[in-house]
């Protein structure tokens, strides 16, 4: 069992896809003005991630090796087009925030990374846990870099304004160039903390 | 099996697999997709047609108005992309919408305007998207900007500076939004006038 | 004589007298007619943000080296020239904290993220100004006339036609502190060319190109020169040694690019004035520029006889 | 007379008004005497006396075992108390011959030519080698050698270096002055030995009194006015600013079809042609703010720094540094028991207030150091490589083209020691070279 | 001058990298050297065009008349896949430089979201297949630019003394931000 759990927590923080392994970084970036988008974004994600994880786990014997990365692909396509219907369908707001970032989940490489380093060798239940973790690793990052943003930003932190309407706000940081700086300075904040935890170790 | 049979097999049934799949989330997400759009573009049209039960639309690309006119032409090409006309209960036009389009700080503006049918008064505006600056140029959402614009009628000068206030700080903001209403007035109010 | 306890070291064994902090408050003196004109125009606003943008740019410098363990090096003047240039980039009536929040930006993230002096990439009091533009951009583009409070628009959007070239040369007209008296500048930076701080071909790039893109346009030449920041940076900003090429023909690209750049964005961009953003281009460009223009070594590409 | 000049180069604190009006004052051999087999570019000179051998002044007492070496003489003559290891002003220990003097001041016979210019090509060449010239302008290159081309090199010009455009040092000034008639011989002479077709002498224009001294000698050798500024006299600013040409990079003078020889040199070739005297004496001058008496001094080689120094009065104060050579490529002493070799043209002492390191601050990038480099490097980029250990990149950037002038570093506002990275960065591509080879 | 704006707009304006945000994973993994960063962006420029024209016709000619956009994400992700490797087949057979100085960098540029983000954009704009690959052409060169930036500014920090937790991507991060501020004063141009 403290196997499975590893391969949970493991995207948590040691191998988070976005502090840590870098990858998958447009998302990160493009949707995270708000706090809700980053979790928005996180959990569409991190619902195709399982998705693909377990189908990829259980297909893995059926499919053969030459063409396995065009079927990982279909099947990572398949669950971002679901994905991308079902919140156009249901959540048509978040839907137009999150824009061409929802399809562009098919090559957000943390999916297809998972694919061929786990999945096609992992059994379902680890593969579905450690597709969760990896997710939930990118929705709480997102989240935070959301979170960050948005009070910076619009003074306001899910959709909740804390300002004055009129209140001037750090709007540097709603825009492109403060997705950049933003993530850039959580890295090195998670450096320094990883620091400090290996030392206190 | 062999192996090069196995391969297209699987790639084939995956393949068709998703296809399939996709097919009937694509069938029960459609409707409700298009049914929300066009809930969202009534509920828009409401507010600058209050008096309008039912819309209908009127032209959705530029080449009807063109038609009949090709000294037209020019400028329509460059404003109404799409027109409604509201009915009301009794099934009488009380006026028509149309999308206006200017060029502002972060790209285009686009506005619906409401028109009075009769008098030929505006009835009220709102921005249908644009990609202004947070706190700057997005205050053209705000009431007060936009209320400028109810009671104008082709007959006023619709200019900014004169009688349309700008945002401070938000000139070129303003000046899309003039622009979007001013333009796509004139090509609707031909367009209206021919439609009854 | 049998003792003598005798300095080695290599060659060689004197030095030239001017030094690093020496430059800095050169820079500083050739700030004072600028400075000077803009307490004479603004008055007390001029005063509240120079104080206010140099003290909060020397302290920022100061916690950041502390933090960082390193020696505290203020006193070579260079974080105070960040701070005065950047409170003279902005607009008389810009509340307190914005500025404090520009310096501490400036110097935070535009200087001391790159490793402090002389490794930073980008102009430091130009980040800050960009920051604070992208934040406050109402703020930042609200201008009053000199000697009032009443909000007015600068020469640059108001236009040639309308503006006197008099008024434009000795500063009276609406504008960021330090940008409205020409001959301010002029003094200013005479002294730095004179004292061999600014190079010229980067001056002479930014306004000759300035110059030719206006005529081409169908501009004023002199009225674009004159009004704006455009001369400002030419003399100031875009000369800063650290974020400009070292090579001399890149200097010479460099220039000519700002020049450049400055009139496509007052041209044709939605920005009434490109200077930040013109220098902050170049700057990113100004390592590959740096790379591209080696000067040919003695010797090098010489046939042997 | 239009002034020539290079690209680059500074303008420091020239300070040859200290000695520049001080004549020539020959200085008595001392006690003992310390010649060092090796004062020159190549291999060391082989003894040929040893403990206890008495020998005469211009004596030979080590051979040049191969064509790029020279050949060293007694200065005095005495008793030979030591053939063994002793400091020398490069701050190594050197092979050297210690000759304790007799007072006799007994010369061998020399071998005089009243009209040397008729002389063979070949013979002058014989004469130069064996009196051990080497070139007295700094490096010490065996003057013979530099003199032989090859075959199928055409030589257009001899250019004569009276640049001297080292601060302090007013020696080759002086000598300009005092030997303008064997100037302009030896340099006759040594056109005549490489077939140089015409002869310019190069003179800064701080010089002008030595200009018009050599004018009275000159005929129809051309003087080539130079602008004030170091390195003037750098071998290929020199080139450059009187011919346009440019040494090719890692190439010789004569690829450019150009000789280039000191004044004292030529002074030299002259008195061991005509007069048949080997290179036992040079002129030195000892100079800076703590030297009580600076003064030009006649001195006999292997004199002891320490014996200099007194004769000019000795130090006003405690000196900080004591320099052979100039301020800007001279060597720092750790004392003064190193004797003067033929290279060695002055003796600088600086305060202790000059003599202190500077604080070094963070290079801002200021380009000045690439605005004086005199062969168009970029010393800021040079010394960041040889900070960071990135020896390919120092060399693609020109590292081994340096010469070494010090122009960045004295001009660098941050106080870099930009030079002292960039030998480092020389010495490691020359260790890689060496290894690739062997 | 229709294809001249969309061609400014896409490198300048709305560079990809630096407002759009696609291409972020490329841009912050191949920008340490400005070599590689060249390779990387004129392959990235080649499949950008390449894919301009195939995922035009795919779209028009295929997915739109038989009714199937809502296949469009795995039809032009396979598409693009099976492009890019007979692009480097087609390469290793006929000019053999030219691949092994694109070579290492085309696999990478499938999962490079600028290029499938580049094609959806490029749909949903309604662009004639001209103006498609003049915009393929404009992201691409966008890209480039914006790589070879960032990597002659990173090339420049291996001098500097740059706080220890930033070192690396940190800064990188910081650095892009402050080129796309830079980037901001192009907007409004077309
Ligand atoms: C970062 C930034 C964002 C801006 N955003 C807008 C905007 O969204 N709308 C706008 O009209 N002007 C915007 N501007 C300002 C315009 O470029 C221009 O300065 C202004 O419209 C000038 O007119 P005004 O100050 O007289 O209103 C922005 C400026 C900057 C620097
Ligand atoms: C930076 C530098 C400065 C030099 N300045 C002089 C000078 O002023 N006078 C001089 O005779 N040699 C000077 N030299 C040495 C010359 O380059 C050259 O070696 C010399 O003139 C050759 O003559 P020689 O072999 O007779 O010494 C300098 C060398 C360097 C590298
Ligand atoms: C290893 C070496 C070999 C040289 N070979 C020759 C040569 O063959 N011919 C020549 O004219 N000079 C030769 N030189 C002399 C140089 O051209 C130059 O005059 C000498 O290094 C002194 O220059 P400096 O005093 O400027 O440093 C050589 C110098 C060195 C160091
Ligand atoms: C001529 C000159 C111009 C300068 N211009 C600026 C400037 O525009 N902005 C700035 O932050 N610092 C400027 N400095 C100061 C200094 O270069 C700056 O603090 C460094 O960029 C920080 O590494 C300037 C310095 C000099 C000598
Ligand atoms: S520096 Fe060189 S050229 Fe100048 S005087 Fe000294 S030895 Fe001669
Ligand atoms: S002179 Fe010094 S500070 Fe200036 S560029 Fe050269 S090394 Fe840097
Ligand atoms: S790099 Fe070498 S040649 Fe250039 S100035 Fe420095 S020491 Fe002189
Ligand atoms: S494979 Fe994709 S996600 Fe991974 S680094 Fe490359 S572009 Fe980024
Ligand atoms: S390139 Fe866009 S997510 Fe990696």
């Amino acid at each position: 069992m403290g196997g499975l759990m590893k391969e949970f927590f493991k995207g948590l923080w040691n191998d988070n896809p976005t502090f840590r392994l870098q990858i998958g970084l447009c998302p990160v970036l493009a949707v995270t003005s708000s706090a809700l988008n980053g979790l928005g974004m996180g959990l569409a994600t991190t619902f195709v991630l399982i998705c693909s994880s377990v189908l990829i786990s259980l297909l893995k014997n059926v499919i053969p090796s030459k063409v396995r990365i065009p079927c990982y692909i279909i099947v990572i396509a398949t669950f971002s087009t679901i994905v991308d219907l079902v919140m156009h369908a249901f959540l048509p707001d978040l839907h137009r925030v999150l824009g061409i970032f929802i399809p562009l989940i098919v090559v957000n490489c943390i999916l297809m990374g998972r694919a061929e380093a786990f999945a096609s060798k992992n059994s379902v239940v680890s593969s579905a846990l450690d597709g969760l973790g990896m997710g939930l690793g990118f929705t709480w990052a997102l989240t935070l870099i959301g979170a960050i943003r948005e009070i910076l930003g619009s003074g306001s932190i899910f959709n909740h304004k804390f300002v004055a309407d009129t209140a001037a706000t750090f709007g540097f940081f709603s825009l492109p160039p403060g997705a950049f700086v933003t993530v850039g300075i959580l890295i090195a904040g998670m450096n320094i903390i990883s620091a400090r935890l290996r030392k206190a170790s | 099996m062999n192996e090069s049979v196995r391969m297209i097999v699987v790639l084939t049934v995956i393949a068709m697999v998703s296809g399939g799949l996709l097919a009937w989330v694509n069938d029960w997400t459609g409707a409700i997709i298009s049914e929300n759009q066009l809930q969202a573009m009534m509920a828009s049209i409401q507010e600058v047609l209050p008096t309008a039960t039912r819309v209908e639309i009127l032209s959705s690309s530029p080449s009807t108005l063109v038609e009949e006119d090709p000294d037209q032409a020019r400028e329509v090409e460059q404003a109404t992309t799409e027109m409604f006309i509201g009915f009301d209960d009794n099934d009488r036009p009380v006026g028509y919408a149309f999308v206006g389009e200017g060029p502002g700080y972060g790209g285009a503006v686009r506005v619906l305007v409401g028109v009075d049918g009769a008098s030929g008064k505006i009835l009220g505006i709102s921005i249908v998207s644009h990609a202004e600056t947070p706190g700057l140029g997005s205050r053209i959402e705000e009431e007060s900007f936009r209320s400028q614009f109810v009671g104008k009628t082709l007959n006023d000068p619709i200019a900014l500076g004169r009688d349309i206030d700008a945002l401070t700080g938000a000139t070129v903001s303003s000046r899309a939004v003039v622009q979007a209403v001013r333009t796509g007035f004139e090509d609707a109010s031909i367009a209206y006038e021919r439609s009854r | 004589m049998e003792n003598l306890r005798l300095i080695v070291t290599p060659s060689p064994h004197v030095r030239d007298k001017d030094t690093t902090p020496n430059i800095m408050f050169a820079v500083l003196i050739s700030l004072i007619p600028v400075a000077a004109a803009s307490l004479y125009f603004f008055g007390f606003n001029a005063l509240r943000l120079i104080l206010l943008g140099g003290a909060a740019a020397v302290a920022t410098e100061a916690i950041f080296q502390k933090v960082r363990g390193r020696q505290i090096t203020i006193s070579d003047g260079s974080a105070l020239v960040t701070g005065v240039l950047l409170a003279l980039s902005v607009p008389p009536t810009l509340p307190s904290w914005m500025i404090i929040v520009g310096s501490v930006v400036a110097i935070a993230i535009g200087k001391q993220v790159f490793g402090g002096l002389g490794h930073n990439i980008f102009n430091p009091a130009l980040v800050g100004r960009a920051f604070l533009v992208a934040s406050f951009a109402q703020p930042m583009t609200t201008w009053t006339g000199p000697f009032d409070t009443v909000t007015r628009a600068t020469p640059l959007v108001v236009g040639a036609a309308r503006s006197s070239l008099p008024d434009l040369f000795f500063g009276s007209v609406p504008g960021s502190l330090g940008e409205t008296s020409v001959l301010a500048i002029l003094l200013g930076g005479i002294y730095l060319f004179y004292k061999g701080i600014i190079d010229y071909r980067i001056t002479l790039g930014v306004l000759g190109s300035a110059a030719v893109m206006s005529f081409l346009t169908g501009a004023n030449p002199v009225f674009e020169l004159f009004s704006g920041s455009l001369l400002f940076a030419a003399v100031f900003m875009a000369t800063d040694m650290v974020t400009s090429p070292y090579t001399p023909k890149g200097r010479w690209i460099f220039g000519i690019g700002v020049g450049f750049l400055i009139m496509l964005i007052r041209t044709w961009g939605s920005l009434p004035e490109g200077v930040t953003y013109a220098i902050l281009i170049m700057n990113a460009v100004t390592p590959l520029i740096n790379r591209w223009t080696r000067p040919r070594i003695y010797g090098q590409g010489v046939h042997k006889s | 007379m239009s002034v020539k000049t290079f690209f680059g180069g500074i303008h420091p604190n020239y300070a040859k008004e200290l000695t520049a009006a001080s004549p020539i004052e020959v200085l008595s051999a001392p006690e003992t005497v310390v010649v060092p087999m090796l004062q020159h570019i190549g291999a060391p000179a082989v003894p040929t006396v040893k403990k206890g051998d008495k020998v005469l002044a211009g004596q030979v007492i080590g051979e040049a075992p191969q064509p790029i070496s020279a050949p060293v003489h007694a200065p005095i003559s005495g008793t030979v108390v030591a053939v063994t290891d002793r400091p020398h002003i490069n701050g190594r220990s050197v092979l050297s011959v210690i000759i304790e003097n007799d007072g006799q001041n007994e010369w061998v016979e020399l071998d005089t030519h009243p009209d040397p210019v008729q002389l063979d090509r070949e013979v002058i060449l014989s004469k130069i080698r064996a009196a051990g010239i080497v070139g007295m302008g700094g490096a010490g290159f065996p003057t013979a050698a530099k003199l032989t081309p090859p075959k199928d090199a055409t030589i257009d010009y001899l250019i004569l270096n009276g640049a001297e455009c080292e601060p302090y040092l007013t020696a080759d000034h002086r000598l300009m002055l005092e030997y303008a008639e064997d100037v302009i011989l030896g340099a006759k002479l040594m056109a005549k030995v490489c077939g140089a077709k015409k002869i310019i002498i190069g003179i800064e224009d701080n010089k002008m009194d030595a200009v018009a001294e050599l004018q009275k000698f000159s005929g129809a050798i051309e003087i080539a006015l130079l602008d004030t500024k170091y390195p003037q006299g750098g071998e290929k600013q020199l080139i450059k600013a009187i011919t346009g040409r440019e040494v090719p990079s890692n190439g010789l003078p004569f690829q450019a079809g150009v000789v280039v020889q000191n004044v004292a040199t030529a002074v030299a070739v002259a008195q061991a042609v005509r007069d048949g005297k080997p290179l036992v004496e040079r002129i030195v001058t000892v100079t800076g703010p703590v030297i009580n008496e600076p003064r030009n001094f006649l001195v006999p080689i292997g004199t002891p720094l320490q014996n200099i120094v007194e004769a000019a009065g000795g130090f006003t104060e405690e000196p900080g540094k004591v320099i052979v050579g100039g301020p800007m490529m001279g060597m720092a002493q750790v004392g003064l028991e190193a004797p003067i070799v033929k290279t060695s043209n002055g003796i600088l002492a600086l305060s202790k207030a000059e003599s202190h390191e500077p604080n070094v601050m963070p290079c801002i990038k200021c380009a000045r150091c690439v605005d004086v480099c005199p062969v168009y490097l970029l010393p800021l980029r040079l010394e960041a490589f040889g900070m960071n250990e990135m020896w390919d990149e120092a060399k693609a950037y020109g590292a081994m083209d340096c010469i070494e002038c010090g122009c960045c570093t004295y001009i660098c506002p941050s106080k870099r020691p930009l030079l002292q990275y960039i030998r480092v960065a020389k010495n490691q591509i020359v260790a890689a070279s060496r290894k690739k080879s062997s | 001058m229709e294809l001249f704006y969309i061609f400014i707009g896409a490198v300048f304006v709305n560079n990809f990298v630096l407002v759009r945000f696609l291409g972020i994973c490329p841009f912050m993994g191949v920008s340490k050297q400005t070599e590689t960063a060249l390779g990387m962006g004129l392959a990235t420029t080649f499949v950008m065009v390449v894919s301009a024209a195939l995922t035009w016709l795919l779209q028009w000619f295929v997915l739109e008349p038989f009714g199937l956009p809502f296949l469009q994400t795995p039809v032009f992700i396979l598409s693009i896949a099976s492009m890019v490797q007979l692009v480097e087949m087609f390469l290793n057979k006929t000019s053999p430089g030219l691949h092994r100085a694109l070579g290492i960098y085309l696999p990478l540029i499938t999962t490079n979201c600028a290029v499938l983000g580049f094609s959806l954009i490029a749909v949903q704009g309604a662009y004639s297949f001209i103006q498609s690959i003049i915009f393929g052409l404009g992201a691409g060169v966008g890209f480039t630019l914006a790589l070879m930036l960032l990597a002659g500014i990173r090339e420049e920090m291996q001098f500097a003394d740059v706080p220890e937790p930033l070192k690396g991507i940190g800064i990188a991060f910081v650095i892009a931000g402050l080129l796309s501020l830079a980037f901001s004063g192009f907007s409004g141009l077309v």
